[in-house]
């Protein structure tokens, strides 16, 4: 078997930078204070947390005092929907169908507090139109949550056009950039934003570290209680090392890399959909993050296809439903229109600035290869011809 | 995941293919589902001198196709019609919870092919067989709630 | 000014010990795979987040399955509480008036949500009766939770004789074993615990990791929701760097580490209450934790006392009013039955693995002689005498 | 947390301890709260000859003592009087927001000290000051909602 190892799973997670690592290195064994503490230990790791919030917040054109640390994306987007839910008692969200779980999931616990949500739909690149959160807000509209980028297919969102709409109407937007940060725009300001989730293990950073941006004035309700940390919004002794790595990932990320990686991806979009057949390209032929390709084949099934590669060293994911505990395809796919059936053969190769171009060759032939391979073990193929 | 049977049947699938002058097949599975099996068998006497498969599916779906016409390949027909999924489970090594339906399918496949059979060449079908039958023809995808972690 | 830097708030923190920076090392930025993904990275990253499980499990005689990974013992606590009060809907906790505030604060979030909770009193040395437990339960007692060690005076409960009476009535018990685990014995059959919270930070590990045990059956409601991680209790990506870092903490501390810090602890209090006048300590004589000491001394402020230490490189911390932002002093200190003013004096020393004998001398004339500078400016001193 | 000059008077404070010969001593703060001052005066004239003091306190409340005595020391009794706390926070530099009561209770001690020495001498005290006298004896120790990080 090949010795090859070639990560095309980005969207899944990514590794840590190498100036990441250094960046964390000195908050495990020498400066390992308590932030909360007042001695010296204590104070060298408030100020590293102080300065890392600063870096991030310049990242998105932020207040440093507006971004609370949290363990993770999940955690910022339950914080954000059910804060602000909690603070406003009662009334009505709007989000859309392709959102992360980690806000679908709170949607429907809200549900069942009693609050209303309104799933918007999406075209079939995964677009939201703006027009349709204009249409959908209603007097009680507490909230509204976009994602910036969807995690699967990569569509970007217009999200300051939205901005536009919720600010006009003094109703709050929340983005859930956990995808877009540091490779599309981000500028509260400009863009409108009320609350915006980002985490680090996204962007060559650490897991377990995430971060909500809360607009100055807005308030939140903490979902975690406990000591007085992170402006008594969340409770927890901060984990400096992991928020310190944010801090660096976020400071050398995107760039010159975004270019990078659209070059990688146009040559991996290119090189699968030119060189096989019965293969379609899932997502915004445009409005798509810089590192995300996801392809729909014919005649196979994505697990499968997933696994194959992961022999040869490539690795991938796939919205299949065979690779779900749920045995349930992608919803992401299902509200772009594809039949159940489409989903089962689609694979996500999402790239990292590490990768090269020779990889992405090896990756192209890989896949050519191994579809080939199922095909000729496959009915439908078969029958189609 | 999966063992190291499963995998290796997987990559290395055992009998792929059609049989040209198959004397039955056996259809199961539904797009929608994401699985097909395709169970191609050649009978001579009352033995299964030939079986071959052609399956869309997951890594499960394919190992367990595999592995079922490995087992059946030379068995009698009533042999052939005892094989249970639990076999085709063990001699796998396990399946992951959610993935031992595809063993279910498998088997279904072949009965599937030995009904065909036996029904094309008017021969006698057990009682069970039918019964067997009409569970295949019946069943839908089974689905259960959706959610994925969603990396 | 000296260069000297001893550490003596391991109640606060604890440097990451080297055996377990280096068993997270690979998880950065070689083994970085998400515990999701279907590929071998992921693969990898699972296999390591099963058997960290398997570890931990192994430090408390709990099954692996019943171990929930969360980003600390704030989550872990919150969760516990929450969780437990969510699945019931209404009914009766028991805790006592010396839990960490990520223990109270979530009950008072209780109480504003209609459960009704009883703080126990703790006698002079902080210990709970477990009498007092047998009579404050309640036909609508759903749980009762009491911390396993207290993390500012020390004082360990007896637990496993509140466990009899909790599992004998069937009433749920929770623990906070954060200060503890590994200190002490924890054993959730034989001491009957039903949910037990720990985290990393405290025993030599990193920060932003945490783990709550839940008995098998015992049913909990999620506080955050999204993807199926942590047999859908805990969402979110699973920090594997971090948790790998927790389990081969928890393999390497306690045993005879802790007769160590025993000596060292027993040195630090005698030389302390030898060596000053005016000075007694806070918490049990002999059910204290191995690591922990808590002065009180008259006449000076403890603040004061720490800053001063700090400068000479000894880091301390105190339950005085002034150190913390709301200027009241430490309900820890208060429920021990000290008044106001004798909790300004307050001084804690926590100690670690890596702390030496001569570390102790020198922390222990560092300390005669800054609260003697100190009672030299102080007019309280002076008319005492 | 601290700026350089509290850091740099709370290590090596000025004019600490008592005057023997004091022509007054203000007593302010409570003990319930952490804090006490005790502000000696010596009077030459009109002008403070000397000022010293003793203070149970945290890091704030030394340092503000010691910068209390240190602008006081020199001045005429109606400069002193006029010393606000702002001035103390100031020249050292800033003070926590919590912290900034340590300001008000040293020129409070200030203040108190002035009184006694006016009032055991029979001179004449300005409204002002008497107003400032019986709001310090009836303050209390403020105290906010309970709550520590507890680490
Ligand atoms: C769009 C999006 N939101 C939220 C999350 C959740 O973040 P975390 O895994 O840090 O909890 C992810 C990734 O897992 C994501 O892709
Ligand atoms: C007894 C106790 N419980 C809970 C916690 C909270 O843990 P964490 O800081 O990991 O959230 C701490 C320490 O901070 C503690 O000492």
């Amino acid at each position: 078997m090949d010795n090859k190892r070639i990560y095309l799973d980005h969207a899944a997670t990514t590794p840590v930078a190498k100036e990441v690592f250094e960046a964390m290195l000195p908050y495990f064994s020498e400066r390992y204070g308590n932030a909360s503490s007042l001695h010296s230990f204590g104070q060298e790791a408030k100020d590293a947390l102080e300065e890392s919030r600063e870096r991030i917040a310049k990242r998105m054109n932020s207040g440093a005092e507006e971004i609370i640390f949290t363990s993770g994306g999940t955690e910022s987007n339950n914080l954000a929907l059910k804060g602000i839910a909690a603070r406003k008692g009662k009334g009505h969200i709007i989000t859309s169908k392709i959102e992360h779980a980690s806000i679908l999931a709170p949607c429907r616990e809200l549900v069942n507090q009693g609050f209303s949500v309104t799933y918007l739909d999406v075209d079939e690149y995964g677009l939201v139109d703006p027009g349709d959160v204009a249409g959908a807000l209603r007097e009680d509209t507490i909230l509204v949550s976009i994602g910036h980028a969807n995690n699967e297919v990569g569509t970007v969102q217009d999200i300051g056009e939205i901005g536009k709409i919720t600010r006009e109407k003094g109703v709050l937007l929340h983005t859930d950039a956990c995808q877009s940060f540091t490779k599309e725009e981000l500028d509260v300001k400009k863009q409108c934003l009320d609350l915006v989730s980002i985490n680090a293990h996204k962007i060559h950073g650490p897991k377990g570290v995430g971060a909500l941006y809360i607009r100055e004035g807005v308030k939140i309700i903490p979902q975690s209680q406990g000591g007085e940390h992170e402006k008594n919004i969340r409770a927890g002794t901060e984990n400096v090392a992991g928020i310190v790595g944010f801090a660096k990932a976020a400071e050398i990320t995107g760039g010159k890399q975004v270019g990078y990686m659209k070059g990688l991806r146009d040559q991996l979009i290119k090189g699968v959909l030119s060189g096989v057949e019965g293969v379609r390209l899932n997502g915004h032929p445009e409005k798509r993050l810089c590192n995300n390709a996801n392809y729909g084949f014919e005649g196979i099934e994505g697990e499968a296809l997933l696994l194959r590669l992961d022999m040869r060293g490539v690795a991938c994911s796939t919205g299949s439903a065979c690779s779900s505990r749920s045995l349930m395809p992608s919803h992401v796919l299902l509200a772009l229109g594809l039949k159940p059936e489409e989903c089962h053969g689609s694979l996500r190769a999402t790239l990292g600035m590490e990768n090269t171009k020779e990889e992405i060759d090896y990756a192209i032939q890989a896949i050519k290869e191994e579809v080939s391979n199922l095909r000729g073990i496959s009915p439908f193929w078969k029958r189609k011809q | 995941m999966y063992s190291k049977e499963v995998m290796e049947h997987f990559m290395h699938p055992r009998n792929v293919g059609e049989l040209a002058d198959a004397d039955a097949v056996g259809e199961v599975g539904n797009p929608v589902c994401g699985d097909i099996m395709w169970i191609y068998i050649k009978v001579k006497g009352d033995r299964l001198a030939d079986v071959k498969f052609k399956t869309l599916g997951c890594a499960a779906a394919i190992a367990t196709s595999s592995k079922v016409t490995e087992l059946a390949k030379g068995m009698t027909i009533d042999e052939a019609l005892e094989l249970s999924n639990k076999q085709i489970v063990e001699s796998l090594g396990g399946l992951p919870p959610v993935k031992v339906h595809c063993s279910v399918l498998a088997v279904d496949g072949l009965k599937e092919a030995i009904y065909d059979y036996l029904k094309k060449n008017g021969r006698p079908v057990s009682e069970k067989l039918v019964r067997e039958h009409e569970r295949i023809n019946s069943e839908k995808c089974e689905t259960g709630e959706h959610s994925h972690n969603g990396k």
